[in-house]
């Protein structure tokens, strides 16, 4: 006789039933769970529970040195951990009156754009993954990891490069670097036909994405709703053009919007945001050889360095949208209080919480992730 | 276009006691101002200055004051400023007024410094635990809670020297260098046996 | 007990046995090629290191040519993958799904987190040793591993297995009290989980002299009938 | 006694013949899909790997009796399905049974499969089950209108004497070219039966945990991919007899076999899967009047 490895379990005696998302289930994106009550099949109640992935950053923080801490800040959000290292140093070198080189500032851009492009093609391969269609996955994937061999190149790491410091970049692009990201980039823009036939295109995808998370203007600016998913109810914002950073007021390129604020519209906004991330880099290809001059601008000794007391508030946008980092100085060896602002925290937590009520099972998890979540933002 | 706008904007803040404004750079605004003036503040700037966008509520445990600095980075879309509004409240008892009836996102944020600092906010939707749910000590992230040490405490780590090391070594192999020995110069080794 | 005493518990390696029987014997071999041959992952994505899988399961390092596919519940799936480090939250999901599969079950920690810690090693929120807490039959190290180094374990786990030395699994049965204390340690003497160990190891004569042991006695003392998962809404 | 021998042992032989091309058709979908997806894709004989490993399971994870019936039920009804399908040289129990019997039968394993998963009392495999029922809802309809039209143009229910039919004449006397809009609606059928997208909706992975299989492990798993080859050797099998020509020798029986599901496979990932009433639309809309189309020029 086996052991009853199993205790049925006492439905409530209604037509209502609960049902959890997470946090290991391939309709959630990474380790983060959503709690449903179901009346049939529509959802009545919606809960998040985060904390899956906490390891307590900010106290980490406060613990390492002001350079220590730029290997910590990229782990905040794994898909897309650029904008993380450059908004830590952003905060840092304001705090501390650095003046950052032109060409470290185009390496930057050139990173961040490259990152963000990855970001896009991982997220949309997730997207065609929860309606089933796992083919734009297996591309996706395959061609962001093109992407991931030029930020090896650059960086010498994969996914954490740690290659941003205050005051700079790390190193100068190797030989010959241009011209291969100039080829992965030819490659990736033929390739987003193939992509728009297979999947943005999709007659059964498009039917299914539509309205699905519809968020209106007015709600996304109560929610706090900022990046892609803003620009896909029409909002024209971003951080790179409102409140500047690096040498984006130099680079020419488009806000791409949608007026739905459904899923498609999410899962468009990001398709076209590729296009200008090719543009981007391509006017970095072309200006950056002309710009000379050091990669960093020195700091004192690194492992006594006292930032100056103050406080500032960085912003950088990220795939997922709005990214800052607030830190505070004592005037000590390290940072007196660090908080990260992910945007997936107000994604995750209240928009889909909001969302996920009356939608139907079906589209739960079409509802997260096109909402592009980043779960290790929200626990840090 | 903000250094013009905040001359109007600096019109509208003066109707708040007690503002301190500080520009920063140009789009970064710093206001400290007393803890009870901030709600009237808040709802000024979102209801007649365009800041709807709640960027962040920051906390700062000042533990050597006593204190607990509150920031709130408010944005607004039309001018391109970014306000911050300081505020000190006492750590002890660690209540302060929510502003989720001005701004939805505060919910999330308050929360969230609820159970690090142990911050209270009264009218706020829900202060139950949201990360720490199987966290039973104190807010971890005051000052005066030192993690290093809890850590110390509860958990055990990977032995570095383990048997069939041990065993190498008594047979005359093993590691050559520790990173101790290479920080140091290269000094040799010294036989732990 | 306290953590002290827990790290004296040894655990010992149980030799591989083979049957005497020739039929028996070739039976048994053919059993375990097919096991290193189709291994069904759960991937808990439990950190950083899980976006290297992605990269190994797809296009380019395409997992599947080697019988390897990821597998959606636990009772499916053969191989754990904890990609990352483990925050206590989400360690109590990770036993109880460790717990709920069916064995022979694997378990592979990836990423330095799950060796000691790695840089959150002074964090209050993460475990640091995973195999306190169940056995760990293989890590990959690296911060994150590439999904070559993850493809190369999973090999290696692979000829372990079909050498039959994959067989840790059985420690959990066979020493479950030394595991149960480690739990306890960390998330109260109430702690109990819908599987029932215990029982399991003896129908299946798993059961060893450490089976038993004084927190196994806590346990059963606490131990309460399970009730429908209370949730919160 | 000789004959009734040889019934019997044609009866054993046609589900082991048929289990071992039903993994070859796994093989050919799972080729399939990677080669669609850019990879290599498995070894030739992992669909048997995985069968062994999940049976070599060393604890397994029982929910109850009637979870162990239902996997029975489900296997047992495709195994009992197959003997009445006839192969080149065996005709096994099919001019006893006819296809009337061998409808019923196709349907008992998800019935089986409703039983053993409702057992497991998870939320996820009773709304996958439920979903498996509405699809199998779907596309019976269409699919039991394609088997009358059949039935009435070759007059008779016997899959051997429909067989012997459509084989006087070669190609000009098969059932697609007779009956092209049965042959396109069955078609439909035949692809939504598989369950294979667009029509995927009861495995779902990110919406239910793959619903029904939630709970399986060991040996129910593998009871579950040991259906899965049957399944789609019943389904290619019976599409061959009704509109293909049956088999004449094993070479042409065994092409017509894979040939009908490359269009599923081929289809299938390249495309997500339907919400639940969209597929119920779907198929009562097209298959079916394409169908009745079809029956209204058989019946003329």
């Amino acid at each position: 006789m086996r052991p009853e490895n199993y205790q049925a379990v006492n439905h409530p005696p209604s037509h209502e039933f609960e049902l959890n998302f997470g946090p290991n289930h391939p309709g959630i994106e990474g380790n983060f769970a959503l709690k449903v009550k179901l009346q049939g099949d529509i959802v009545v109640e919606a809960r998040t529970d985060a904390g899956y992935l906490h390891r307590g950053f900010e106290k980490l923080m406060e613990d390492r040195l002001w350079i220590q801490n730029i290997a910590l800040v990229p782990r905040i959000c794994v898909p897309d951990p650029v904008p993380m290292e450059v908004c830590y140093s952003l905060a840092v070198e304001d705090l501390a009156n650095i003046e950052v080189p032109e060409r470290a500032q185009w390496i930057r851009v050139l990173q961040l754009e490259l990152s963000r492009i990855a970001a896009h093609l991982f997220f949309f391969g997730g997207h065609a993954a929860t309606t089933g269609m796992y083919t734009p996955m297996y591309w996706g994937v395959a061609d962001r990891d093109l992407l991931l061999d030029l930020f090896e190149e650059l960086t010498g790491g994969r996914i954490y490069s740690i290659y941003n410091l205050p005051g700079g970049v790390r190193q100068d692009v190797p030989e010959g670097f241009l011209q291969r990201v100039s080829d992965t980039l030819d490659y990736i823009d033929g390739r987003l036909k193939d992509y728009d036939n297979l999947f943005f295109t999709n007659q059964i995808f498009v039917k299914r994405a539509r309205g699905v998370g519809t968020i209106n203007q007015q709600q996304a600016l109560d929610w706090s709703v900022t990046g892609p998913n803003l620009r896909a109810c029409g909002l024209e914002f971003d951080v790179r053009r409102d409140d500047p950073y690096l040498i984006y007021p130099q680079l020419d390129f488009d806000i791409p919007t949608e007026q739905a604020g459904d899923a498609l519209a999410r899962t468009l906004v990001r398709r076209l945001e590729m296009v200008e991330s090719i543009r981007i880099i391509r006017q970095v290809i072309k200006a950056l050889p002309d710009i000379k001059g050091p990669l960093r601008t020195p700091i004192p000794n690194p492992l006594a360095w006292r930032v100056p007391a103050g406080e500032s508030y960085a912003r950088v946008e990220s795939s997922k949208g709005e990214v800052a980092y607030y830190v505070v100085s004592n005037g000590g060896e390290k940072p007196y209080r660090v908080h990260i602002r992910g945007p997936s925290a107000m994604h995750a937590v209240q928009v889909l919480e909001k969302l996920a009520v009356g939608s139907r099972l079906e589209d739960i998890a079409q509802t997260i992730f096109s909402l592009d979540a980043c779960p290790p933002e929200v626990d840090r | 276009m903000s250094i013009a706008h905040s001359q109007n904007l600096n019109v509208l803040l003066q109707e708040i006691e007690g503002i301190q404004l500080t520009f920063h750079n140009p789009r970064r605004l710093r206001a400290d101002i007393a803890a009870e003036a901030l709600p009237a503040l808040l709802a000024l700037l979102r209801g007649r200055a365009s800041y709807v966008h709640l960027s962040a509520i920051s906390c700062v445990d000042w533990i050597d004051d006593n204190q607990f600095e509150l920031v709130y980075h408010l944005w607004s879309y039309e001018t391109s400023v970014l306000i911050s509004a300081h505020i000190r409240v006492p750590r002890d008892p660690g209540i302060y007024l929510s502003v989720f009836d001005i701004y939805t996102p505060a919910a999330f944020f308050e929360r969230d410094i609820h159970e690090m600092f142990g911050l209270y906010f009264e009218g706020s939707p829900d202060m139950s635990k949201f990360i720490l749910t199987e966290w039973n000590g104190p807010p971890p992230m005051r000052k005066d809670f030192d993690s290093e040490k809890w850590v110390m405490e509860t958990f055990s780590w990977q032995q570095y020297h383990p048997d069939w090391l041990q065993e190498l070594e008594q047979q005359g192999g093993g590691i050559v260098s520790t990173p101790e020995s290479i920080r140091a110069g290269n000094r040799p080794m010294e036989n732990k046996s | 007990m306290k953590k002290s005493d827990l790290d004296k518990v040894k655990i010992k390696q149980i030799p591989a046995q083979k049957r005497t029987n020739p039929f028996a014997n070739v039976f048994d071999e053919f059993v375990g090629f097919c096991r290193s041959r189709s291994m069904f992952m759960l991937h808990y994505c439990t950190g950083c290191g899980a976006i290297e899988l992605p990269p190994a399961m797809t296009s380019r390092f395409d997992m599947e040519r080697l019988g390897i596919q990821p597998m959606v519940s636990p009772r499916q799936a053969d191989i754990l993958l904890i990609t990352g480090y483990v925050s206590i939250k989400t360690l109590k999901r990770v036993i109880l799904t460790y717990e709920q599969m069916a064995a022979p079950k694997y378990v592979i920690g990836i990423c330095s987190c799950t060796v000691n810690g790695g840089m959150y090693w002074q964090s209050y929120a993460t475990a640091k040793k995973l195999d306190e807490y169940f056995p760990v039959d293989l890590y990959i190290a690296g911060c994150m591993p590439r999904p070559e180094a993850v493809i190369e374990g999973l090999q290696q786990l692979m000829q372990k297995i079909k050498a039959n030395e994959a067989n840790s699994w059985k420690q959990y049965y066979k020493n479950y009290d030394y595991f149960l204390g480690n739990q306890q340690h960390l998330f109260g003497n109430n702690w109990q989980t819908p599987t029932d160990v215990i029982g399991e190891a003896e129908t299946y004569q798993l059961a060893g002299p450490n089976t038993l042991g004084e927190h196994t006695k806590i346990l059963q003392s606490v131990q309460t009938p399970l009730k429908p998962l209370e949730m919160k809404l | 006694m000789n004959e009734t021998f040889l019934t019997i042992t044609e009866v054993i032989m046609m589900p082991i013949v048929a289990f071992i091309i039903g993994l070859f058709m796994v093989l050919m979908m799972r080729k399939l899909a990677a080669r669609i997806q850019r990879r290599i894709g498995p070894g030739v004989f992992q669909p048997l790997y995985d069968i062994v490993k999940l049976y070599g399971k060393q604890t397994q994870i029982s929910h109850g009796l009637i979870h162990d019936i239902g996997i029975i039920m489900a296997v047992g009804g495709y195994v009992a399905a197959v003997t009445l399908l006839p192969v080149p040289g065996m005709n096994g129990i099919a001019d006893k049974g006819g296809i009337i019997t061998l409808t019923y039968l196709l349907m008992v394993p998800s019935l089986g499969l409703a039983l053993g998963v409702g057992q497991c009392a998870n939320p996820n495999g009773s709304i996958g089950i439920s979903r498996a029922l509405t699809s199998m809802l779907a596309y019976d309809i269409p699919f039991i209108i394609v088997i009358f039209g059949v039935a009435t143009h070759f007059s008779s229910t016997s899959l051997v004497s429909i067989i012997a039919a459509q084989q006087v004449g070669g190609f000009g006397t098969w059932g697609i070219s007779e009956m092209p809009l049965l042959a396109l609606a069955g078609l439909f059928a035949l692809h939504a039966s598989l369950g294979k997208h667009p029509f995927e909706i009861y495995v779902a992975p990110a919406e239910i945990a793959t619903g029904p299989m939630v709970e399986m492990g060991g040996k129910f798993l593998g009871g579950l991919f040991v259906m899965q080859s049957f399944q789609l050797y019943a389904a290619s099998v019976l599409y061959v007899s009704l509109f293909l020509g049956g088999g004449e020798n094993w070479v042409t029986f065994l092409l017509k076999c894979f040939a009908v599901l490359i269009i599923p496979f081929a289809i299938a990932y390249l495309f997500p899967r339907y919400r639940t009433e969209d597929l119920v639309r779907l198929m009562w809309k097209w298959p079916v009047m394409l169908a009745l189309l079809g029956i209204a020029f058989v019946m003329n």
